[in-house]
């Protein structure tokens, strides 16, 4: 028979209020399941989290968990005040990596939903930050058998630790007309090349894939990810001048003026005395404002491919870091075009691993040796796109000019060749 | 159980979500004209193929009990095609190819006490973090928090009235797992680590301790015979990066963990480049159930947004333009010498101009 | 009887050319002037001159040459090639200060070279970069009689060495539509002040002032100077409609869309359907660009006053350096508004003099030892103004947090109720 | 001479200005209300009292001899009214009260071979500085550099054919008198000094030198028995800042002395805060006595700038709103590993964003 129920007078405050309350959740699995397991689990945890309520303070110290074959994709978790709160005081985290995009069907989530119940503690997150599903809560022996059933049908763990972790990509092109690319194929052509490095953590740290489909990076990928890839185009935006003119009609020329010309970054647009839209799309550089406001008088254009950034990441240990533009533009149709993405990104980790200190991402990495550096190691030539501006400081010893130079006039050459050819 | 009985695993990695993924988008992938946006919490994407997709998205508590799940499920099949996807903020999305189901299926979300909205310019789901529920380095906890702002928020996330979408994020640690935000709730502490000298030996692996400090103020120390660690605290920034690796070194503080407020983070390109987020006030009592301190901050700067952005103007864009002294006094907000930068590259913010609006 | 003219083929190059010749003014003095010392001092200087073009190398070097009373103010000079070139060894220039605003008459120009002609080499220019009107060749014992000569009808020696340096000022409100400030008042006020410093070289390094009277910079003060002051105004711009219309109407919508409103720096300009153009002016930052397009439509407002930046400078040693805000907005109307300014100077000369290492300038101590620091040495609060944007990194220890914050609250109360008072 | 006899100076310091000032200026001062360019070397400033103040501006050698000064001071008196004033790029302005005495004052200027233009969107006498006629430390000529790239930019010095104006500076070593400029012309040096290690004892005071290196490349030393300084090859950056205060340090070399050409200093705030100037080319011969090859670079570039720009758009504005790889492609200069800047702080000049014109 179950033990009385823990006080939580702290806790209970957070049902109040219209916003779903998760405290009301755990209280469901701790009352009204099926599960005596599942209902002591609720109930210890409730107890656990009143109890940091009430000290401010976590009581949840790490250790060593993991499936059969596997390192990582598990965050263990043992109570520091497991005598009082057995029943919850061991409660991993299982990382588990959801389907490109995160699309569902709800006869697979209930499945999953089934096979959590018969293991774990019920509750489930869709998603945590990097894009796992955490299923929060299950103890050392119970992860694997979780692992097992769900494996079975097509879900395998994400990362956790010094490793690849689960990758992220935007609803793209399944719903969004800005969409430049496939983003759910960019997605798992580059994380499931690594899955090894994504089971067997062995990297200095963490290595993070992110895809958006367009500049709006609605996943953050620039801020966040090791590994950016953004859909953009190279030719021009297509402009609807009659939807130009329907939206003038409506909002007004001094609307169209504030809120579209004058936040254009590179003042590129203009507006004819007769209302037509002027666009100098040689200096366009894709922020994708105007198409934001417009969206049906403005459109991407068609020549689509993607930009990739490296670096990104957050504050530990020498501030946030932005990702920097390593490729400015490559097509993405053929398979070949998805090879040379997945060797970069190949290149990159090697060199990393090889090159990187404990603990140190790669973006802090590039900081510590300089991104020519980097670059030579990656074996990538450098590009005016990759800076905001050149060189401010003449500190600097340039006596190998000459041939540095030189490279540069081959490599338009070639381009031009193969241009002519 | 002996290694032998054990199962291999199928490295199958990153499932294909085309195979859960709704007919009308399959069919439409890529060809998709353009959006409209009816009302709060819905979207009309129209195809080249004019083909419709109607999304309804609503919010949840992030953390779900199966029962939730499974409702959420239930509504899916009742009420729509039985094709949803999360988004990175953890709402729901349900896609739907005929507007006549948009409003029953908003009835039975509301009813079942989830709340429809957060798309286009509203205050997006508050993205947290894991906090004192897992977490084994958290200063607060991150569903409480999320949780008491959403109540306080939930109309400005069921309406549309702000200049342009609002992203809120929340971190438990300084660590921030939560990333940038349009505003960021975040654990600042104050304190440097309080060192429990006779577990360091045992727990911690001193040398990757000491390189792990960003300000190289840990160095290794004997304490009454025993090896240890000592933290130079003239130096030391509090930022607790030495306690994941050395839990001995109790940073956080039922006092001295604080929160702090950062303000324009902005991820996107549009307009201006991606840009971090900047503090704007700290030294906010860590005050469960309910952080009333951070919460009505949050709100004040909100309701100063609304009352003086142009429309589109994220957050960042709003501030640009009228300036941070300007912030500054419409928040009421204190400027402190914390405000001016320290850290390295700080130079280039500080004004090197005549700019200044009088 | 004069020595033979050195050959100089490189040198007659540069009698080439439209442009006026520095070559052909040097042989006019070897060949024309009255003065055999003149004759002889251009025809060496010439040859050694030469002799640089030949080998790529300067043959000067520096020594310590001052006059009566001062320590610096000359630029010693001592040719290394003194025996090949006898008569032009000693090659010092002395550093004059000119009038604030270089204003001359003609008859005081005659003077000066009737002056320089007695004592010197006959080379003269208007003026360095810094500012000074640098008489260019005298002999160590001739620097003494000349600068006794010049002193005597009110001109001075300027800076040289670790000490204040000649001021400079733009030629504003004497002639420019854009002044906001008695730019030559101030220019005076402040180096004057400093008479012994200039004189008397004791600071860790060179300290210089510069005083433009708009945001134009037209010195470049806030680049070149440790001690900048420019002017501004704090109320709204002055509009003429009628004048904006005729511009319109001039030049078109389009052009004063992309060349006006679409260049503002904060888009606080907006022109109105019927073409009056409206500027929000609390969110001007008064970059000049408008009134410099249409200076008769939009002038300056009337509540003139100035904002001072420090520690601009060049490259040496962790280099270029702009300077930083550190007062806002001040009024110089009352001499007190004078003193106030020149007590900002003092304390700034007294906290470096004290805490700048040997050759560190103003800026770079401020970039050692932070910025904050320095405000807290000099005594002035802190002031959002002062930078671009707060703090990114939350890499601080703050728990002084409270005080600090009631510091800014004071003030807030004092300021108003000064205003109420 | 004994002190005893010496005179004692008369500390007066900065001469008052206004004594020299045109009486029309000195009556209307702080009130101008705004001014014309009626024709390039010619400004017509018009004051709140309906008073005019025309001036003519006129390029000179910046290094006078005392005969051309004379010249300059008998046409002021002939044709103008005996007040005049030197601009800080060293150009004379001849101040008038009537328009009348305009033409003849520009034809009595042209007569002398003096150049009136340099006005408004011309291209600016260019800035510079001592060089070899004067300096104990230079990589080249000043005076010369200028005369010969003078020469050929004549034309856009009496035309005011640019978009803006286009401020032009040198510099005969890296320190850099000339301060940045829209299109700056300096010294680069590209090889470490040569030490002459038999005078360093005696010339240097050595930890000063030590003291002065950007990097910390130099060290004490001991050689042939002598005490003296040696350079870290591999961190030195070969920028001489140790060769005034050691110049056995011998930084310049006929060779490896080379120019190097920046472009986008601004300093104005004009539509944007004032900005450095950024690194275009290098390795360019320092080839007295015309030095051609850096003329036509610096060609090259005004001519594009020309081409593409907007009216009001300094050489910065241009680039910025162009984009760097445009500028590198327009003028065909090469772009090199050399051009992402290492320096402080220099992460913030990396391209953190999907910006790219494609
Ligand atoms: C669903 C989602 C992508 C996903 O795969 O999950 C998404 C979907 C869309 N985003 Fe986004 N964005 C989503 C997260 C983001 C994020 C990331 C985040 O929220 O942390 C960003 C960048 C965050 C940042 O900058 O801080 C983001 C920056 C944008 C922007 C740029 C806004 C701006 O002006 O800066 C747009 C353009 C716009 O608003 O028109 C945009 C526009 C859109 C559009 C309108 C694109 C389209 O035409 O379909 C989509 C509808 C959004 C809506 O609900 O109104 N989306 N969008 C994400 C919804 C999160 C949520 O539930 O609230
Ligand atoms: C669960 C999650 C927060 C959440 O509730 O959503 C999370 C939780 C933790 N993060 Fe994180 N991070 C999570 C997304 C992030 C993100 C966001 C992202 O991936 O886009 C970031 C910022 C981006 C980045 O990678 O920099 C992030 C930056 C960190 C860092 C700092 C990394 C850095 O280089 O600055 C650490 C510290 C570390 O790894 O040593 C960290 C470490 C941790 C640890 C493992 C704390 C620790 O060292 O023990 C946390 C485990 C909590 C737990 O008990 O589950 N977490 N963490 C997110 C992962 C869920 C998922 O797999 O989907
Ligand atoms: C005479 C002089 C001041 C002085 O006391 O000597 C001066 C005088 C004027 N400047 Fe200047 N500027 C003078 C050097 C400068 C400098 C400094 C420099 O040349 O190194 C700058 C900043 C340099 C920089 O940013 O690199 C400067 C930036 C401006 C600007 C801002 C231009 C811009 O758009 O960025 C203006 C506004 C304009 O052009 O309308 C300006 C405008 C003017 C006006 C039109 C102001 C007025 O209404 O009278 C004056 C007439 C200039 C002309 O000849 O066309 N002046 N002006 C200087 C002439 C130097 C020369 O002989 O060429
Ligand atoms: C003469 C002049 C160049 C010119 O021909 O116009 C000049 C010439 C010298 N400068 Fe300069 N500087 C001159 C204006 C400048 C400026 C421009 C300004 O003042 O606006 C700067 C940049 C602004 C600044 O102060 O940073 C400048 C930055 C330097 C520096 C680097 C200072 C730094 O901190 O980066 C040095 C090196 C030093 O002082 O140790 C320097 C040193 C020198 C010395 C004394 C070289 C030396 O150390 O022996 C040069 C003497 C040359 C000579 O024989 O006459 N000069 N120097 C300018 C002074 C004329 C005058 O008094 O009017
Ligand atoms: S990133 Fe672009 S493509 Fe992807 S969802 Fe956002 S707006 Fe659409
Ligand atoms: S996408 Fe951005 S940069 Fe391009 S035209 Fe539109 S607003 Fe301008
Ligand atoms: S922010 Fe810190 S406390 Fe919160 S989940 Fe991430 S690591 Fe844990
Ligand atoms: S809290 Fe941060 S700064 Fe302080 S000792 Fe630990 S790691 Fe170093
Ligand atoms: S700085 Fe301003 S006031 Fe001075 S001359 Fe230039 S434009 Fe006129
Ligand atoms: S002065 Fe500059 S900031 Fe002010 S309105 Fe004019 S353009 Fe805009
Ligand atoms: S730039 Fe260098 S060489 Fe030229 S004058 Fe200045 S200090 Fe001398
Ligand atoms: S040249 Fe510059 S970097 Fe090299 S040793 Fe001398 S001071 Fe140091």
């Amino acid at each position: 028979m179950a033990k009385p129920n823990h006080e939580t007078p702290m806790l209970d405050e957070l049902e109040n209020g219209p916003w779903p309350s998760f405290i009301s959740g755990i209280k469901r699995l701790r009352d009204r399941h099926a599960d005596e397991r599942i209902n002591g689990m609720a109930n210890d945890l409730l107890g656990q989290l009143e109890h940091s309520y009430e000290t401010r303070k976590g009581y949840w110290k790490g250790g060593t968990v993991s499936v059969y074959g596997y390192g990582g994709g598990i965050i263990p978790r043992f109570s520091e005040v497991g005598k009082q709160f057995p029943e919850s005081k061991e409660f991993h985290t299982l990382r588990v990596q959801p389907p490109a995009g995160n699309f569902y069907t709800t006869d697979m989530l209930r499945q999953l939903a089934d096979s959590w119940e018969k293991w774990g503690s019920g509750l489930v997150t869709f998603h945590g930050q990097t894009g796992n599903i955490m299923f929060i809560g299950a103890t050392t022996e119970n992860t694997q058998h979780f692992f097992d059933e769900i494996n079975e049908y097509g879900f395998d763990l994400g990362g956790a630790g010094p490793c690849v972790r689960t990758a992220m990509s935007c609803v793209g092109a399944a719903r969004c007309e800005q969409s430049c690319a496939n983003e759910h194929k960019i997605h798992r052509t580059l994380v499931n090349n690594f899955t090894d490095d994504v089971h067997r953590p062995a990297l200095p740290y963490k290595f993070k894939f992110k895809v958006s489909g367009c500049p709006n990076d609605c996943v953050n990928s620039i801020e966040r990810a090791d590994f950016a890839v953004i859909g953009t185009w190279r030719d021009d935006i297509k402009i609807d001048q009659a939807e130009v003119k329907a939206f003038v009609d409506r909002k007004g020329r001094q609307y169209i003026i504030d809120n579209v010309l004058t936040r254009c970054p590179t003042n590129c647009m203009s507006l004819a005395d007769d209302d037509t839209l002027e666009i100098d799309d040689r200096n366009c550089v894709k922020c994708m404002h105007c198409l934001n406001v417009m969206p049906k008088a403005l459109s991407p254009g068609d020549d689509k491919g993607v930009t990739v950034l490296l670096g990104g990441k957050r504050t530990l240990k020498i501030g946030d870091l932005m990702g920097t533009v390593i490729v400015p533009f490559m097509k993405l149709e053929t398979e070949e075009d998805y090879e040379r993405l997945t060797e970069l990104a190949e290149e990159t980790i090697d060199f990393w691993a090889e090159n990187g200190l404990e603990h140190e991402r790669c973006g802090e990495m590039i900081e510590r040796i300089g991104l020519v550096n980097f670059l030579e190691g990656i074996g990538v030539d450098v590009d005016p796109n990759m800076v905001s501006h050149p060189r401010e400081s003449s500190y600097v010893r340039i006596d190998g000019w000459d041939e540095e130079a030189e490279k540069w006039f081959q490599r338009k050459a070639e381009v031009k060749a193969a241009a002519s050819a | 159980m002996a290694r032998t009985e054990m199962r291999t695993p199928i490295e199958s990695g990153c499932p294909d979500g085309f195979q859960y993924m709704h007919p009308v988008m399959l069919k439409n992938f890529g060809q998709w004209k353009y959006h409209e946006h009816p009302k709060p919490g819905v979207l009309r994407h129209v195809a080249e193929s004019g083909d419709e997709i109607w999304t309804v998205k609503a919010g949840t508590q992030r953390i779900l009990d199966v029962f939730t799940l499974r409702k959420l499920c239930e509504i899916g099949d009742r009420y729509a095609d039985g094709h949803v996807r999360f988004t990175i903020r953890s709402n729901i999305e349900y896609m739907v190819a005929e507007e006549s189901k948009v409003e029953p299926l908003i009835n039975a979300l509301s009813e079942a006490g989830f709340i429809v909205g957060g798309t286009a310019n509203s205050v997006a789901m508050i993205s947290h973090t894991q906090g004192w529920l897992h977490c084994d380095i958290p200063g607060t906890d991150a569903s409480g928090v999320v949780k008491s702002m959403m109540d306080e928020l939930v109309d400005e996330f069921k309406n549309c009235n702000m200049p342009n979408r609002v992203h809120i994020t929340t971190s438990c640690c300084q660590i921030n797992c939560g990333g940038q935000g349009d505003i960021a709730i975040n654990v600042q502490h104050t304190k440097p680590p309080k060192i429990n000298h006779d577990l360091v030996a045992n727990v911690c692996e001193r040398p990757s301790v000491v390189a792990r400090c960003p300000v190289a103020a840990i160095r290794p120390a004997q304490v009454n015979g025993k090896p240890t660690l000592e933290v130079d605290e003239k130096k030391c920034i509090c930022c607790g990066a030495c306690y994941p690796p050395c839990p001995p070194m109790q940073i956080n503080d039922p006092e001295h963990t604080k929160l702090a407020i950062w303000v324009g983070g902005n991820h996107s390109n549009a307009r201006s480049k991606p840009s971090f987020q900047k503090l704007v006030a700290a030294g906010i009592p860590n005050n469960p159930p309910r952080w009333p301190e951070a919460t009505a901050i949050v709100k004040n700067i909100l309701r100063t947004y609304k009352e003086d952005a142009k429309d589109w103007e994220r957050i960042n864009d709003w501030v640009e333009r009228i300036g941070w002294p300007r912030f500054f006094e419409l928040t009421g907000l204190p400027f402190t010498k914390y405000h001016i930068d320290n850290w390295r590259g700080s130079r280039k913010s500080l004004n090197a101009s005549s700019y200044i609006r009088l």
